[in-house]
């Protein structure tokens, strides 16, 4: 199999989609001959045709207005959003209109065609502006999926079956590892079934739990605590929304410890929510309390990004202070 | 790029004067033909099917916005005023076409072939309600006669419909979409995006912009300084026109060519309706708090569906006694439809997680099976009279 | 003291803002000559003038855009959004712009003169787009600051406060109980402090925790768990961002046991976030998992309202599962 | 309302090409005076300014394009082509009046006053940077020459400009706003909001769009179809000029008027200058992959600063021996400056948790206090060259 990049992977994705199905449409800014900033739909246009790859005015609105249009007429549409800090604009047009399209008209009407990718995360010397990660802004909102791959082989798999999903989702790209995260990728299409959790490394001590670039960083804390003779069990969310309670507890209710790590500012933040459920769900099993390991409650800093960070000296410092409650 | 660029050497500012926006005008205050102005196409078949549904909403939104006093439902609005605006429009169009409309439309939907019954399934939230009880009265849709379910947020159709008609021309088929919106919600960023990505991706979308004179208690002088909606199109590139919102000929005739317009050039085109909201906002508002009742006469001779009716009379087309005959006989139907559906029970509690997801997943599953042992220990307090909405919690300002 | 209603008391507090500083301007839709859907800005603007109560077209990014600006330029700027579910337009003026403003300038310019007023939450058959509670988007983004009253007199303290604080306020006001919720207001001047909670009833057995009209449910649950033996201590958060952690750490280090209510969909709503920093500063007075009574995660229904929302019924059944764990 | 409504009896659609929007242009290619134009008034100090900060300005792009190539920075973007479209209109303000810009108008902020070490301070995220280092290069600000600090999100500006212009009426100075932005940036929503409320309030602001044919890889005519931007502005009832943005003459001009406009009428106007970006979009950009050379060599030989230059010759205002000095003292202020800015420390650690409120709150500095304790741990992991961003992480396409 060839090793590709994450981002690779992606532009893989969407070509295996759009070749399978005359109905997927790519649009966004740069999206076009230029194949957009990150480069995800190189070569798309030149294959596939202006009317079906194409690049639109700079309106995050109008591309989330017009895909959800797209996708109720029945067209596949799969819009990008240059950085996730800038679907902001198109918060209500998700959040309003796509999550609620299909519960509103009784089933009528659906705009289940639609998928919005977008990069997203720190560690790039982005800032306030090229640096947030919103995911639970959008795990707040009945009607969305919510998607985010870690690797390679992850981000074509679960695009695929993103695209494929009968309601909308919201695929966040973790930009910082767009390049250094390779993998053994298959040419052929294949998908990863939403709403599922990937346990990536067993263990019996604690359960450290994230997604996205953040695996990295509770990957290397767990090889940290191994040497401190702590096994810790890893686990990859991947969906958001819904995410997979049941492999959690499970975990939870073996190891009796939890640590769940995002970038984004705590508070208000999805570990709250895992968190929440967690303590509700293995009350008795739990022997420490639960540790959410974030960004701060700041906007996104430049110069003290490294800082800011939730990373895996953070994650390693934590799983300590679970194992020694 | 297609305007001439001519170059001058002093500064000159370019103003709204620069443009004039005419406005197609073909019936008179008195229903005749407007001297240089040329009668449209139409034929009986179709001038009494606009007419009659014309005269179907006038009664549906009167007897409904006393349904509303009586405490029948919780919420209407009507169109009235502006059933030309509506009615002509969508007379322009086939079938097969798209509608995303705003919320004041219900005379396109009737159009469409709406039933009283349908209305009222919507209107009274019950069993058979399309959208299942769960959005507010007037949030009408249907898959089958191509009308798009209602949403309360302002404009956020518009980019939809831009979008869907690019679906369209994609198809291959002969179809187009039609988008409603009023003046006020054109002041929404979403009407930008959605007009420019219409007019540069080459959507065949037809704006219809109801210009009523007021958006709730604001008036036009304080939703925009410009000379209305239509000059906006120029500088979007597209092809625009003005009507006689009261004057169903002028309304139809810029239709049909909007229409074709649209096909033809694989390109969105607007459709200004010059016209007034003659009654409140909705049944939660009441005008005398912002507007004059002699603004509101002077509008009020201008009606539409008095209009029309004096030109079908010249035509030879209808007579008073059939006015009269119909008008009776939409009354019954519309007080018996209430009757009837008003019996009808509320959609299935089971309904309460169903098309939030295709598949309701298992936290929503586990949700609801929460709920019902819940309902189970206070039998008499949920459900208790499922086909009602509770109207007494409902406030009165309600927009 | 005269008797008034939540309603009314905003009126009084916007009155009493204008007529104290004359940088206070009141904008939205339908606000002026008509005083708003609601009334809440009722005769401000005949007594200030149009130019410091006025319409607005209709545009929510526009509205709060705006304000923006005249809260940097140093007006104090009180913006309403007819109804909270009609936010999510301004989305990114709140969340990228009236956020971050102070913090990416180097503090050389704020916006902390804004304050946003808007009506939120269930109970009138107002459907999907008439009975939102958005309060948790907003209490993810670090600079805002988040605040809902229960009471006619909170309402007129707390907008007070909000409206003179030095950091943009959402100010979310519960429509349900406008004119239901009537008590004594001074006709004064006054002020309740922001980031502290409201101890409402003081209690032994369970905290119940909530805000806004949910407070009425909990009041009344409290009075049935009395009437079975349970004292509840009900705590009135007010505050949301940033939070009265404290308070609800002592209280629950005292019960024992802490429900959080809100109507707002369960996943990722705020209740997430506050079970999360109570079960680790609490983990070992904790009795029973924190319990969560909320409303569904679905698009909020119009006929089965009264099912979905989380009553007092719910919340006295959640005190019972509580206290008999 | 006060274009003439006149009426017509048969649909006609107006048109993009029934509004023509002149261009104004004073000085043809070679800087001399076009016959027809009127050369505005003004006096030799504002002309040798305007022009020192023209050519300044490009050497601190060349300079800094260098720089980063050189990983000394992490991120720049230059102006390159539209010096005369910021220079010449910002010119023709007063410095009390408020800039609200959208990234490419650092040659407004030199105009104003800023030092070499000032966008040093900025571009280096050191401990004197007024941002204390926490956005990317380029986003500059200045209270104390009201300077707006930038934000990279698009278009938000626009409404914000329109609130800042009212404060300013209504606090009754003789002052107003200059706003900035792209034909790109003109597509969001903002912009539709910012434009209609600043007319609907009557608000002193000026926008200044920079049309310059590119937004990134996206060229105009995927951008709109209408033509450019000033007849957008016809359509919101605000007074619109379209200018040669490559002529300094024909902006300052168009600049000054629009000035004396915005305050004497208390309405907004639109300054249209039609440029070209003559470099990539940014140092992550690279415009080979959407664009001709040819096409970029048709606009190179439009230098403004060239124009200006050939104009104040002609004057005697100007020697080419001047020129040459002045250019050289320019890069050696600029790499000094680089020089010893690039040796100052970061900000402090404590600016992590500051300005997110006015006073930081109990959980921020908790949060900030275990950050503390952490890093404390890891002395050498933190914090180890704190003046530097770690630019190896930051990728290469970043916009
Ligand atoms: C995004 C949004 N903002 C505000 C509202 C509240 N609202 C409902 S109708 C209305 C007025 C709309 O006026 P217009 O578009 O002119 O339509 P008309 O009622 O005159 O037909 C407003 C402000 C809303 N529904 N959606
Ligand atoms: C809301 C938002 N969307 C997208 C971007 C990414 N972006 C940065 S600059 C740019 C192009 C802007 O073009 P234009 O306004 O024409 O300005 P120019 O670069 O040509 O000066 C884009 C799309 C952004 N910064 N903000
Ligand atoms: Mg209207
Ligand atoms: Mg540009």
């Amino acid at each position: 199999m060839p090793q590709i990049n994450l981002l690779q992977a992606v532009n893989s994705a969407l070509d295996t989609a759009m070749a399978s199905d005359q109905r997927v449409i790519c649009l966004g800014e740069d999206i076009g001959e230029f194949g957009g900033v990150f480069r995800a739909t190189s070569k798309l246009q030149e294959k596939y045709g202006k009317q079906r790859c194409f690049n639109t005015p700079i309106t995050e609105q109008g591309i989330v207005g017009f895909s959800i249009g797209l996708a109720a007429q029945g067209s596949v549409a799969v819009a990008e959003i240059q950085f996730a800090d800038y679907i902001f604009p198109a918060f209500d047009q998700i959040v309003n209109e796509a999550a609620k399209f299909r519960y509103r008209s009784g089933d009528q009407f659906s705009c289940g065609g639609l998928t919005i990718r977008t990069p997203y995360g720190g560690g790039i010397a982005g800032g306030l502006y090229h640096s947030q990660s919103p995911e639970a802004y959008f795990c707040h909102t009945p009607g969305l999926k919510v998607v985010i791959p870690s690797t390679a082989y992850q981000a074509k798999g679960l695009l695929l079956a993103s695209i494929r999903d009968p309601d909308p989702v919201i695929f966040f790209e973790p930009k910082a590892i767009y390049r250094a995260e390779v993998g053994e990728v298959p040419d052929q299409d294949y998908e990863i079934p939403l709403g599922i959790a990937e346990v990536v490394t067993r263990g019996t001590d604690v359960t450290l739990l994230g997604w996205g670039a953040q695996m990295h960083q509770l990957h290397r804390a767990a090889k940290m605590a191994l040497e401190d003779g702590i096994q810790c069990e890893v686990i990859d969310l991947r969906t958001l929304l819904p995410w997979d309670l049941e492999t959690i507890v499970a975990s939870v209710n073996k190891t009796g410890r939890l640590i769940v790590s995002h970038e984004a500012p705590r508070t208000g933040g999805f570990a709250g929510e895992i968190a929440a459920a967690i303590q509700e769900e293995c009350f008795l099993s739990l022997e420490s309390p639960i540790i959410r390991v974030t960004g701060m409650d700041t906007p996104f800093p430049l110069v003290f990004e490294k800082e800011y960070l939730p990373d895996y000296l953070k994650v390693y410092e934590a799983i300590k202070q679970s194992v020694n409650f | 790029m297609t305007a001439k660029a001519n170059v001058i050497g002093v500064p000159r500012f370019t103003e709204i004067t620069d443009l004039t926006i005419p406005t197609l005008s073909i019936l008179d205050a008195e229903g005749k033909l407007r001297k240089d102005a040329h009668e449209p196409l139409i034929n009986k078949a179709t001038a009494m099917k606009i007419y009659q549904d014309m005269a179907y909403i006038r009664i549906l939104d009167e007897r409904m916005v006393a349904a509303q006093r009586q405490g029948r439902l919780s919420f209407y609005l009507t169109c009235t005023g502006e059933e030309a605006s509506v009615v002509g429009s969508i007379a322009g169009f086939k079938s097969h076409d798209m509608v995303m409309s705003q919320y004041r439309e219900q005379a396109a939907l009737r159009y469409r072939g709406f039933s009283s019954e349908q209305f009222m399934n919507q209107l009274l939230s019950n069993d058979l309600d399309f959208g299942k009880g769960r959005q507010m009265p007037i949030h009408y849709g249907s898959r089958e006669l191509n009308y798009m379910t209602i949403s309360s947020t302002l404009a956020t159709q518009i980019p939809q419909a831009a979008g869907y008609a690019y679906g369209q021309k994609l198809s291959g088929k002969d179809a187009c979409t039609i988008c409603y919106f009023g003046e006020g919600a054109a002041s929404e960023g979403d009407f930008h995006a959605g007009l420019n990505m219409a007019a540069v991706s080459n959507c065949p979308v037809v704006f219809v912009v109801r210009n009523n004179g007021y958006a709730i208690s604001t008036p036009t002088s304080e939703q925009f300084s410009g000379d209305g909606i239509a000059p906006r199109g120029i500088g979007y590139g597209i092809s625009s026109i003005r009507v006689d919102g009261n004057d169903i000929l002028a309304v139809y005739a810029a239709s049909v060519e909007a229409r074709k317009l649209a096909l033809e050039k694989n390109a969105p085109v607007i459709v200004e309706t010059m016209s007034y909201r003659l009654g409140a906002h909705s049944t939660s508002d009441d005008p005398t708090n912002y507007r004059s009742s002699a603004e509101e006469d002077v509008w009020r001779k201008k009606d539409p569906i008095l209009r029309m009716k004096n030109w079908m009379l010249d035509k030879g087309w209808w007579s008073d006694q059939q006015d009269h005959q119909l008008k009776a006989q939409y009354k019954k139907e519309i007080l018996d439809a209430l009757k009837s559906q008003e019996k009808r029970p509320s959609p299935s509690i089971s309904e309460l997680i169903t098309d939030v997801y295709k598949t309701p997943p298992a936290h929503l599953q586990k949700q609801y099976k929460d709920l019902l042992s819940h309902i189970d220990k206070y039998p008499d307090h949920y459900l208790p009279n499922p086909n009602k909405v509770d109207h007494q919690t409902a406030l009165t300002q309600f927009n």
